[in-house]
């Protein structure tokens, strides 16, 4: 049972085809890395796959369940990190953590909490409101909130960005581990380099489809599309 | 410079007031007759009116401040106009608390839309709103800016207020009670004095002291800020 | 994951915020008062028309700040995309709806109870004997207006316009409780015996109903594709 | 950079968004229409008090309606920062304030001019020699709301709560204007000769006056520090 | 006379000293990358420079001009590439181009505006609403809208975030070409593959103070904070 399956998944807006039966796979514990230019319809697919949209046709499951009949299954499985960071201002770090956990029906005690803040550099910020927050700042708290969750299937769209390098790393030891224990990992990226460390697939979204490529051309200095 | 001047006289301000407040309420309450046509209930006179002045005054001082403030940028004279702002609240909420309680024996209502009423009202929303304008403003900067905005705006406005109010009512019907007759005379006179000198004081002590403790938070703030600072990054 | 704890989190970070901001309650509170004013004076003539009209501007000056309270209540989840986390998240559509009109309907009674006192002074009313009808037609009227306001500001909120979209699409619908609201509440306040407005209070409390039940069942449909 | 040009283009700019959208003027027509219908029941008792009440009812309906206009008109300009940039931008920010109050009036203007023959149905209005005169007290009522309406607007679109600060810090300023308008209209459909109202004709324009001048003035402390 | 020189700035917020004695220059020609760790005040010292806000203390001159007091003057050189696009989600590219130029008093013809989007590889989507373009094509339009501008100041929040390869190279270029024609450029990054192809001179955000470093440590691998 694979962690995540496109099955000829197509979106199009009112103008104009983005995605194109689009299939792929994710294993259990494998992170899978999506490169394509602007505009490729990145964004796209993961909203998608995040059960925000629906696609124009085709399917796609995760753990097994279909995505579209049985998205309140597959919802228990997601999480999603994107550029919205899906935090209320108003509350502190904390208050955020417990409120998004007690969605999923988990209720950390203070000390996980704490580890986990601190893990991700932001300890000294956990009763800060999120409204005085930098980008950066907000994209560790996502880190932390998605440490706490251990979520079976992490949707990612640019996750490196507005990070600095140690927030990169961090970034990348999270999916690491999160892999080692069998999660899979749908990401895009710009950014190759990073990417290169922790996919063991990559694929490029370009003109609509997606192309497979080897992890290892991830290195190479030609380009991609 | 100016917050030592006001440490330094504030107190006298304070001890002054009181003082003329109480030969005021000694000569309202018991030495002056009752009112010919109101009876005791006229009393309410002696804290009405220097209620309803100091207010006035207070969005007076408002007004100044604001403007001084857009000039100069002088984060205590935002500090003036706050403390006067909220200080006015509770004068002008004062005025039209014992005007409805006057109100009530005379003319048999505690509330009517009458022009006074009204613009009277309308200072206290527009004091109110100046004061939920500047919680809603993180930025010390901006909201001392804002403010003051507003207040300059509300300066301009209530004199139409008041005048355009006053036509519309005298326009259409007489008022239902005509009570500018009172004749102020004598005895009725010195402790409305008095207890109008008292409030003037009081109310300068008041800004004062609200001026002065506006401006030590903000100190200690950027104190503990800095600290901060060193503390998180 | 449990029905009511989801409740109970939704409506314990709304009131939260709400503690932290004090943006609602106050803002509204204001708003209706100045409506209040704006209406006397703009109708009334004389203290004798002034207090027939009560009612009505009573009404009206409670369900527009109702509507502004309401449009607040998701627009502040749009603030870092969290309506589309909510989305994503593994719980009962009803549950969401519960717990925002909780909240909602919480903070519309107690600014309508603030006031109460205020039209008692300006308009001169005598009623204390009648306060308990009084506080159930205020409960009753309200709860018609948030239930489906609540269910219209979750749709509103995801389309442009949203702003305008809210009133032009709620004031219509809710037509009939703004009229058994005023006339019950008038009844009450001429004085009249209560087998004249006893219908009007039947009414509404049959509407609160209906809608409360229609919208909790519909809102699946708007959060969810 | 020349100061007409710069008002030229920003209302250049909202007239071509609008056109393209039609938000604004629909949206803003229905709401006054839902606005007049909801008030027409809260508060006609027979035929001749409302008549009497018209012209309230139509004001407030103006205002309220102007209100929302009002905030859409600057919080178009948050998406995507476009404020932070009239800000850096080396324009005069009277220029920015002129602009805006010319869409703002345009606005405004056009829906109530469509709105009126329907106040003449509804109300059995006889007015049509009398329309320039009306049309003067529309358009001088109109620039009192949106001289300081677009003021506030930018002031409050920078703050929380703004959508209910803007009503909160509007309304109690421009009470003098709804009565000059309220009365002026008032007379107007009375059919009184024209020296019982031309006072409160006066009163509108001096207030237009006085208002724009100083909120073009204080304009620039709202753009800039 | 340098392009940019920031002369002991400080910021504090509220609760919190960002921005402690911060002295940089930047010279003409000369492109300044600056780095830090997530929340170290980098966008906070841009948007100081932007005329955006007030220092709490501290002065900054761009071309000579004092930027504070000549903040008009300033604002004719500087130009601000930021998170948010600055664009109107209304209006289509070229519109959105002509406007933003406009406000500088410029009108480039339709060829110039097709010349500069085919070079940023959206001339495609000249005609394109921009609520239908992706995080990357904005910041692609926003290149656009710097090569018809040629500021002779660049302040630069992060410019590689949400850009493919491609348009990191792009955006290179243009950095190369700008600084050739003598404009200064500061730049945030948290990139310093990208950033050290440009860069002539580079320095560390950190606890609150700037430090500077040498180009070629970029490349090297060790930690700069
Ligand atoms: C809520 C009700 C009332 C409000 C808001 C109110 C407000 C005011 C205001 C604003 C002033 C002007 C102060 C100044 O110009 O310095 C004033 C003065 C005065 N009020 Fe009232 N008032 C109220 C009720 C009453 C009542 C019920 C009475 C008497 C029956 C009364 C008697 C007076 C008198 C005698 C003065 C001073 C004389 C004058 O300047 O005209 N007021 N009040
Ligand atoms: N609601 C919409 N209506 C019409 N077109 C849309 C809509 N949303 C996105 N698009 C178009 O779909 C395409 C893909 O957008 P998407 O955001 O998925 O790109 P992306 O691959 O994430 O790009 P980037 O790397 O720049 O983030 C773009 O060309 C965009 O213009
Ligand atoms: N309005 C504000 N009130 C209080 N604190 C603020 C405010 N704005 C920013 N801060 C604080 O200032 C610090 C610097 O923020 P800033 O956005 O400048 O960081 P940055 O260097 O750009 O970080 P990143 O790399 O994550 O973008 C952060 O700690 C943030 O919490
Ligand atoms: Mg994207
Ligand atoms: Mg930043």
């Amino acid at each position: 049972m694979s962690g995540i399956r496109g099955i000829q998944l197509s979106q199009s807006y009112r103008h104009y085809q983005v995605l194109k039966d689009v299939s792929f796979e994710v294993a259990q514990g494998e992170c899978y890395a999506l490169f394509g230019p602007n505009g490729a319809g990145k964004t796209t697919l993961l909203k998608l796959l995040a059960t925000l949209q629906k696609p124009s046709s085709g399917r796609f499951e995760m753990m097994g369940h279909d995505g579209i009949r049985d998205r309140n299954r597959v919802r228990e499985f997601l999480l999603m990190i994107a550029h919205g960071s899906y935090l209320y201002g108003e509350l502190d770090a904390v208050e955020n953590i417990r409120f998004a956990l007690a969605l999923r029906g988990l209720s950390p005690d203070a000390r996980e909490i704490k580890t986990a803040l601190d893990r991700v550099g932001i300890g000294a910020f956990a009763d800060f409101k999120i409204r005085y927050f930098s980008e950066g700042m907000k994209k560790r708290l996502s880190i932390a909130k998605a440490i706490l969750i251990r979520p079976k299937v992490l949707l990612m769209d640019e996750p490196y960005s507005s990070l600095d390098e140690r927030g990169m790393k961090l970034m990348n030891q999270f999916i690491r581990e999160s892999t080692g224990q069998g999660a899979s990992v749908l990401m895009t990226s710009h950014n190759r380099v990073q990417s290169a460390e922790v996919a063991g697939k990559a694929g490029v979204l370009f003109q609509g489809t997606l192309r497979d490529i080897a992890v290892k051309d991830l290195a190479a200095a030609h380009e991609l599309f | 410079m100016m917050i030592r001047w006001i440490r330094r006289f504030e107190g006298w301000f304070g001890a002054a007031g009181a003082v003329f407040i109480a030969i005021g309420l000694y000569y309202g309450l018991a030495a002056s007759p009752p009112d010919s046509y109101q009876g005791e209930v006229v009393r309410i006179m002696y804290v009405h009116v220097p209620f309803a002045s100091t207010s006035m005054t207070c969005y007076g001082v408002l007004t100044v401040a604001s403007l001084w403030y857009l000039w100069k940028r002088d984060p205590l004279v935002d500090n003036l106009a706050h403390a006067s702002a909220g200080i006015g609240v509770f004068f002008t909420a004062g005025a039209l608390y014992t005007g409805s309680i006057w109100g009530k024996p005379t003319w048999n209502t505690w509330w009517t839309w009458d022009a006074r009423l009204v613009s009277f009202t309308i200072l206290l929303l527009i004091l109110i709103g100046y004061l939920m304008l500047r919680t809603f403003i993180e930025d010390r900067e901006r909201e001392a800016r804002y403010a003051a905005i507003l207040a300059i705006v509300g300066a301009v406005d209530l004199p139409i207020v008041h005048f355009s109010v006053e036509w519309w009512r005298t326009l259409h019907q007489p008022l239902s009670v005509s009570q500018r007759g009172i004749a102020i005379a004598g005895v009725m006179l010195y402790p409305l004095i008095f207890m109008s000198i008292g409030f003037y004081l009081l109310l300068t002590y008041m800004i004062g002291v609200r001026t002065q403790m506006l401006y030590l938070k903000q100190l200690l703030e950027a104190k503990r800020g800095r600290l901060l600072g060193e503390v998180h990054s | 994951m449990n029905f009511f704890n989801v409740i109970r989190w939704l409506a314990w970070k709304d009131l939260l915020s709400e503690m932290r901001s004090r943006e609602n309650i106050s803002s509204m509170f204001f708003f209706a008062l100045i409506v209040i004013l704006i209406f006397s004076f703009s109708f009334s003539t004389d203290q004798q028309t002034a207090r027939e009209l009560m009612p009505g501007i009573m009404w009206v000056a409670f369900v527009f700040t109702g509507i502004i309270g309401l449009g607040k209540s998701f627009t502040a989840e749009l603030q870092n995309d969290c309506l589309e986390n909510l989305q994503m998240n593994p719980i009962p559509r009803g549950a969401i709806y519960l717990g925002k009109l909780a909240s909602n309907l919480l903070f519309m009674l107690i600014v309508e109870l603030i006031l109460f006192p205020l039209f008692v002074i300006f308009f001169n009313l005598d009623v204390f004997e009648k306060i308990p009808l009084f506080v159930l037609i205020l409960i009753a009227g309200t709860l018609g207006v948030s239930s489906v306001g609540t269910l219209f500001s979750a749709m509103t909120v995801q389309i442009r316009a949203r702003e305008v979209m809210l009133p032009i699409l709620l004031l219509p619908l809710i037509v009939p409780v703004m009229i058994g609201a005023v006339e019950a509440t008038g009844g009450l306040l001429r004085g009249d015996p209560i087998s004249l407005y006893r219908p009007w209070i039947e009414l509404l409390i049959v509407f609160d109903v209906i809608f409360t039940i229609v919208s909790f069942w519909v809102f699946e449909f708007i959060l969810d594709h």
